[in-house]
């Protein structure tokens, strides 16, 4: 894969002429170290591989740390940090005024997990096409260390005490409202990200990232299974992940046994390399399973979890017109004097 | 009909039996059970006579339920053209067993009940005549299919009433012909029982009230439309593009009528495509939400909603006025608060809309007062939203929303679409220093760009969160206060592009009567009621928040201005006195609180009584 | 301390500068990094001068974020014992090189100047006194863990301050032995670094400028605390058995005292169990539903929240005020509209709290001034709410809530509970026509049974539909109105309860200045400046909603009457006028909206401006 | 299991000496045939049978036509007609101000699975006790025929056309959130209802209870998953049930291939009778995936899907005092002087 590096002194650019200095964002001002950051690298490297055209990338938010994060990548490409817990119904509004952008979703394992799990589950259900990242460190980072719904059975918190109540599972709640691209994945991971990342943004539909990221503040204790040492630790691999974009040449080595490719819309694909098990991931109740197992005896494994190219997205269901919504003219949208005094007969 | 007459009522003098018959001036009551199918037979009464050319309104007072309640439609027939509710009640068709002997109760000396034969009333009265119907038998003879027979039955005081006031037969069957969309299986079937039931009358009764019918020229080339569906028209005239909502009474029914519309005027013939997405939400929170993404991203968005739901959506619209996001909110009042009264009208969400959301807000807030406004705010609300870039809130009612009632026809929109300060890739060009909050007109209204705006300057993070001119976030003081000050500016402009107020004048009126929305029928009716009792009222009928000018110079004209409304707290009254604080003691608040529409009765005895004791 | 000076400045002149010491009179501004710990080093110097009997008052400007951004410490010194802001600095801490040019801007001539000595500025200036530290050294010699470096640097200005003021270094060591609870190690530590830096003062630099601090004895037996601990504390000793919350800046440190104080005050010594049940919910709609189920089923229940939160339980809240169920909110309140500013302080959800919900709705809300009145509004919101049957909003805000303020000890409550009309079973045998809605006394409060109760006349259906005063599902128009008359009444009679204005009179008082909240302080400064300046003013401070009749008469005494507060649009100088609207005009609305705490200052120039333009 | 029959004249009564009569409510003002109505019945049945002592159950519900039946069924009872979507966080708060209270819950499928999906699923998290019974018709009855989220893919209705949104499964969205008793039935089918019921209000924790119960005016046409004719051909039960009080004498027959005893928390039992297929109802991944085949082939299963005894409720998570908060005294209630002094001493 491309990544940005310097040949003769001239930074090296991508399909449409920019440099991955174009996706960044402004400064951060998260706590240095904390997971959302990498995520943030990841996704200006992903956008910058991909050569999306930010003007064409929407950055849409909740409220949070993470939250904030769609201020500090791809600063040329519109964006809205929304309200807490209710970016998957602003960004439905967004994508179904302009069906050409590409939405890139954040949000935050208290903001999708607690106040916003409704909103989630329904966006869910309408496949609305999104790249909807959660970066889940089991946490409250903004309003200072409370437990958030994603938070394991047992652990403790400065101010929180112990968590009691056992952790809803972002993954599992996606596959439940019958999500197409379900993955977890490591902050620490970063090529792992950044794969599932051009994948993600690749799809047609709603597709969920969940990634766990550490919180270096309120959550990164060494028994925590949201820290940097855990998922260090633990992370088990379900694959080793390649996107492969379609403009690429790329040698597809039928080696069945080990590797799998999944088939996107419109030419890329996803390599996957079997590593410890095997695993079918377009298979949903093992998804649910290999989770439920997971969350059961405190695994962490990371991956494709699931993938079905074959529902229908909000767009398709809705029958809208190719144009956006957004740019149709007044002699579009205003209808003729015939049509109108059609209806005024109804009321005669 | 019970649930009309414990408030006021006006008994006629007795004597008054004596005299010549009454020609299209009465009310008629149709109390029925719900889901029994009453709705056809009473659209069918009512539309005859408007087609005679007589002025009719109806209202619908039905349960909040399905099956088997009470309901009651009234029907008034106005030679003067009056559509306000009445509080009496001339013709009852009795059609309901447990509620008859309240509705008998209800009726005027000299009224007339038309019923089964079947029914029981415990005091039969003796001032009123009674028109006994073998209903069971009609029915039977029709030989409609057993499922149908009990909506079939209501054609049989359709038949009766026809008979006894003098409906025109053909509009009957026309207007039977129209319900049905030409099939001719259940026009027979339903004409046929109205015929024989009409020709049974004629044969076993004979008519001895004073009350009939005569056809009139005063309906030729108006229409019958509810204001949901004149609202629904609308925005799909303006161009509504998104329109996300969450069923909830009474507003489901302009999305209904949206939904049967839109495909007439907005799809692709061939292809079936759409210009426009319709989306049920799971709640009004998403609804909210997903117009303010696409009022964002450039659609024309809207969602209709009513008491409940516009609580939900309070910090959406903290967040769309904040972060200058046009939208359009319909909100169908019915009565609260709480669940309240869901199939009752009521106008108790003035302050909670002109106020909604915490912080410091205050937003642009729409009133139709007739069917044609409720057509053309369906579009000027776009128009205003995208100028202003800012929510606004367009409040009907139930009784507006949900009755039938006469207009002059709609007319085409000739004026082109006001999109507001939007600009494209290119126009940006022309701008050195552009900033979305950016004031360079000095009206507070900044310039946007859309998502998709391929100028690299074009870009920028919408949010709720301080920002400066630029929409960098900041927590400057100056910064805030400075936005602020904007967004009163903005505020100021919005008070001179909204809908200014109608006045209806009078040059030797003391005193002013402000009203509106639906009570507007009933105020005009109060004011010809009072000027022939020697009160002469000049009326101003308010058609938007914020409040202007206009306003303040009816307040300095009048020594005592009466604000009537359909709440319990006076809400308009209080925005009028906040409005003009040197006239707030000027200011009298008429107002009642009950579930039902608005009387001139209820106005004119209100007015008076004040008035005398000013006097006294 | 760009975020302050902005607004308005007042430099002092430069002959000044000759003149005398300047005793125990001056605010000194820490400006520092967010996340870096200089909490600790603040609250110690705040402390030790309060412990030395001078009067002091502390402001955290803080961002909405967690590490690394700009913050600022500003602790007012002052001998007449003043707590508001003030909008001067005397002595910058400038210990953020992100800020330190215009901090330095920020300073008034003769100011002083403490930074590190690799601090630059741009722009030096030579009209104030500069005290470089050599802050790295010190912190390396301190021997500190490297983690622990960026915490220990701000013990550095900690000494430099206190040598150069003349703080008592005893009092220093308390303050650190309290906060680190004596702990020897981290105190040594801490405490070795402040006495280094000191010494280091006192051998490199002299002291030229003109502050300093004299021990006094104004604040013997007073304690420091802050208003959301002080309403914890309160909610605690009134009986709170359920408090359900969503966190959110600023009254998450409410329910954060609560977690901390609950165990003390009310868990059993031996097993552990509770008396009370706090619980962190999944969003305020939640926490709003289940304080609301809660009360109904006679918990004294609470949550705390602000603004976004608040919007989110307008159903509820709309709700709970029409099945008339009792119910806590404390919103604390911080900057909105929207998101806004979740770190500055404002007063501009007054009428969002009012009108709450949808529907006609108008609540009981209190207003906190004091430590002392967070603390007794903490059990008196749930006396009012029982004896109301509504839910009642307590309207604090961040200024209150989350800086530490000096305060007479709290007293031990003495009232006991009341727990308002609730009947058991054996009550309700006594009363024959009981229904849950009917009002038996005259005063629109009904009388309620709890579930459990097991007197088989107790039991309910509650809802948020229409009912008659047996709690009966009832759509009928009679039943309705009476309905809503009753709670008409009933907020009457709140308005007989609720706390009553303080006013602080003047027999020569021309004007008068309405306020309330946090902006107690700065009006107090406010009268006795404009007092010096020739202008008396009497002064009423409102402590709840609704309003009543002791307002009225004040308003009755002066001819212009300015309302002081945080907003932008003047929210409680609309609800005075709505109060007595013959003397609307009079009232005049003073406010400010930037997230800053109130300044005597803004308040003297803006009555003094408005006076003027009178006069001329 | 008593039922209630005429015995010399005199009325049945239970072992509190109240008729079935007892337990009735007001008249109901749904549609005549309406499924709800039938729930309302086997409700009042059910409490009937194991003797509620009325003062002590609480009915709760939020909006819609089915919320609307507390007020047919048990008039001694207290009860909250709540908000539409909100009845989880209600009744939350009702049962940790009086842990004595026995909450039955009642919602539709608009109610739960639409805009309370959220408070639900938190509702679950937390084991709230409470029976909580969706009444699912596939629509919103009350506002008159929109399709709710549960309807499933391709039902047309009169007005709102064909749906093509896959449906929410309550009871997976209840596994998924760890509930501790989960069961399907059919309005149609009222011996299971009944037994379940009984079962679910003996149980400690939140006790689901999704009952197919058709719409007669908006959605009974033959071709809707949920109307009567499909119900009654379709319906395949997992189990036949029987719920076994404490107090009844019972022989168990430990006819071990097909019958199975499940222990609840103070003695009763739930007899299950093995019909068609294998089924352990005590492991939630074998649920999940009869769900999600079901929900793909259209499989009307019911019985009891999965029950866990072992998880923690909210009261004892929150090691309430055993005294209802509600009723306990002033003098409980309020701090002594030595703590409020204790607490003073920090400020000082
Ligand atoms: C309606 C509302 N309630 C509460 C808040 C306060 N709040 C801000 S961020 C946050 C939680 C964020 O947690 P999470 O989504 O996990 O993001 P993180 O900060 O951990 O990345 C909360 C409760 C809010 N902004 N809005
Ligand atoms: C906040 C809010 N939004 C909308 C409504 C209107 N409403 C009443 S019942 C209902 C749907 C009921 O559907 P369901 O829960 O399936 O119950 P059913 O009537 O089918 O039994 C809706 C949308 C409301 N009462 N409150
Ligand atoms: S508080 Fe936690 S989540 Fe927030 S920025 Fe810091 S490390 Fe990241
Ligand atoms: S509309 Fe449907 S759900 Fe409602 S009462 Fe009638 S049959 Fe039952
Ligand atoms: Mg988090
Ligand atoms: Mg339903």
């Amino acid at each position: 894969m491309t990544v940005e590096t310097k040949t003769n002194g001239k930074p090296h650019v991508n399909r449409i002429g920019l440099t991955s200095q174009d996706y960044r964002g402004g400064e951060t001002t998260l706590c240095q170290g904390c997971g959302h950051n990498s995520i943030t690298s990841q996704i200006i490297a992903a956008a910058f591989e991909l050569s999306l055209a930010p003007h064409q990338v929407i950055k849409m938010s909740g409220i949070g740390c993470s939250s904030k994060t769609p201020a500090y990548f791809m600063s040329r490409s519109f964006g809205f940090n929304t309200l807490h817990g209710r970016m998957p119904s602003v960004t439905t509004g967004a994508v179904l005024a302009n069906r050409t952008l590409l939405a890139i979703g954040i949000s935050g394992d208290g903001d999708t997990g607690s106040i916003g799990l409704g909103q989630f589950k329904h966006m869910v259900r309408r496949n609305v096409p999104v790249v909807y990242i959660v970066e889940n460190n089991g946490v409250y980072g903004l309003t200072k260390g409370q437990f958030s719904a994603t938070a394991d059975v047992g652990q403790t918190l400065k101010y929180a005490g112990t968590n009691v109540l056992p952790p809803i599972d972002i993954c599992i709640e996606a596959l439940a409202a019958d999500c197409g691209f379900v993955a977890r994945s490591f902050a620490g991971d970063a090529k792992q990200v950044r794969e599932l990342l051009k994948a993600a943004m690749s799809f047609h539909g709603t597709a969920v990232i969940d990634i766990i990221s550490p919180c270096v503040t309120f959550n990164n204790h060494h028994d925590s299974t949201k820290s940097y040492d855990y998922g260090k630790a633990h992370e088990e691999r379900l694959q080793d992940i390649q996107f492969i974009p379609r403009f690429d040449e790329v040698h597809i080595d039928y080696d069945e046994g080990d590797e799998r490719y999944v088939q996107l819309h419109d030419g890329p694909m996803i390599k996957l390399r079997k590593l410890g098990r095997d695993y079918d991931p377009t298979n949903k109740w093992h998804a649910i399973e290999l989770l439920e197992r997971a969350r059961q005896n405190h695994e962490f494994i990371t991956g494709l979890l699931y993938i079905n190219t074959q529902r229908q997205t909000l767009h398709e269901t809705m029958h809208l017109t190719s144009t956006p919504l957004a740019y149709l003219s007044e002699e579009e949208l205003r209808p003729s004097r015939e049509r109108f005094e059609r209806v005024m007969q109804r009321f005669m | 009909m019970t649930h009309v007459i414990e408030t006021e009522t006006q008994p006629r003098p007795l004597d008054d039996l004596e005299s010549e018959p009454i020609v299209n001036d009465f009310s008629i009551v149709a109390a029925t059970v719900n889901g029994s199918g009453s709705q056809t037979a009473n659209n069918v009464l009512m539309r005859a006579i408007f087609k005679m050319g007589i002025p009719v309104s109806g209202k619908n007072l039905f349960p909040s339920n399905i099956q088997g309640l009470p309901t009651w439609f009234i029907i008034r027939v106005s030679k003067d053209g009056y559509t306000a509710r009445r509080d009496t009640t001339e013709i009852l068709i009795a059609f309901n067993q447990r509620t008859a002997d309240e509705d008998l109760a209800s009726l005027v000396p000299g009224g007339v009940c038309i019923h089964p034969n079947d029914v029981k009333f415990t005091n039969p009265r003796s001032d009123v005549f009674f028109y006994p119907l073998p209903v069971r038998e009609l029915v039977r003879q029709s030989g409609a299919d057993a499922k149908l027979r009990d909506y079939i039955a209501n054609m049989v005081y359709v038949g009766a009433v026809a008979e006894l006031l003098g409906i025109d037969m053909n509009e009957i069957k026309a207007a039977l012909e129209r319900h049905f969309k030409g099939k001719s299986k259940p026009i027979a079937l339903n004409y046929g029982v109205v015929v024989a039931a009409a020709e049974w009358v004629r044969a076993n009764l004979s008519k001895v009230d004073r009350f009939r019918v005569e056809p009139m020229e005063k309906t030729q080339g108006l229409i019958l439309v509810d204001g949901n569906t004149a609202a629904a028209f609308g925005a799909l005239m303006g161009g509504m593009t998104v329109c996300a909502w969450y069923p909830i009474t009474p507003s489901t029914s302009l999305v209904d009528a949206m939904t049967e519309l839109a495909p007439i005027l907005r799809a692709d013939p061939v292809t079936g495509t759409t210009t426009y997405a319709i989306i049920q939400t799971e709640d009004e929170i998403a609804a909210a939400g997903i117009i303010v993404g696409a009022g964002w991203a450039g659609a024309r968005a809207m969602t209709a909603t009513s008491g409940p739901g516009l609580s939900l959506m309070n910090e959406f619209v903290s967040l769309a006025y904040f972060a200058e996001v046009p939208c359009v909110i319909w909100d169908v009042q019915r009565m609260g608060p709480s669940t309240g009264l869901p199939t009752r009208t009521s106008q108790g969400d003035v302050l909670s809309a002109y106020y909604m959301g915490h912080g410091d807000t205050r937003h642009v807030v729409l009133f139709p007062g007739t069917m044609t406004e409720c057509f053309e705010f369906g579009y000027l609300a776009f128009d205003l939203a995208e100028r202003l870039q800012t929510p606004v809130l367009v409040l009907s009612d139930l009784d507006l929303g949900m009755n039938n009632w006469m207009s002059e026809p709609f007319t085409y929109p000739e004026k082109p679409f006001d999109r507001g300060k939007v600009l494209t890739a290119d126009e940006l060009e022309r701008f050195k220093d552009w900033g979305r909050y950016k004031d360079l007109d000095g009206d507070g209204i900044p310039y946007r760009t859309l998502p998709g705006n391929p100028n690299p300057r074009a870009a920028y993070l919408a949010r709720g969160t301080g920002h400066n001119e630029y929409a960098i976030y900041s927590e400057r003081p100056t910064d805030w206060q400075q936005n602020l000050d904007r967004l009163t500016r903005k505020h100021n402009t919005a008070r001179t592009l909204v809908p200014k107020p109608i006045i209806l004048d009078d040059e030797l009126a003391n005193i002013g009567i402000i009203a509106y929305g639906s009570t507007d029928p009933a105020v005009r009716e109060a004011g010809d009621i009072l000027r022939a009792r020697g009160i002469r009222t000049a009326y101003l009928r308010i058609r938007a928040l914020p409040l202007e000018a206009t306003l303040t110079d009816f307040l300095a004209k009048y020594e005592r201005v009466y604000v009537v409304e359909l709440n319990q707290d006076g809400q308009m009254a209080q925005l009028v006195q906040l409005h003009a604080p040197e006239y707030a003691a000027r200011v009298r608040s008429v107002r009642i609180c009950n579930g039902l529409p608005m009387t001139a009765q209820f106005v004119v005895d209100s007015i008076m009584r004040a008035e005398q004791a000013k006097r006294e």
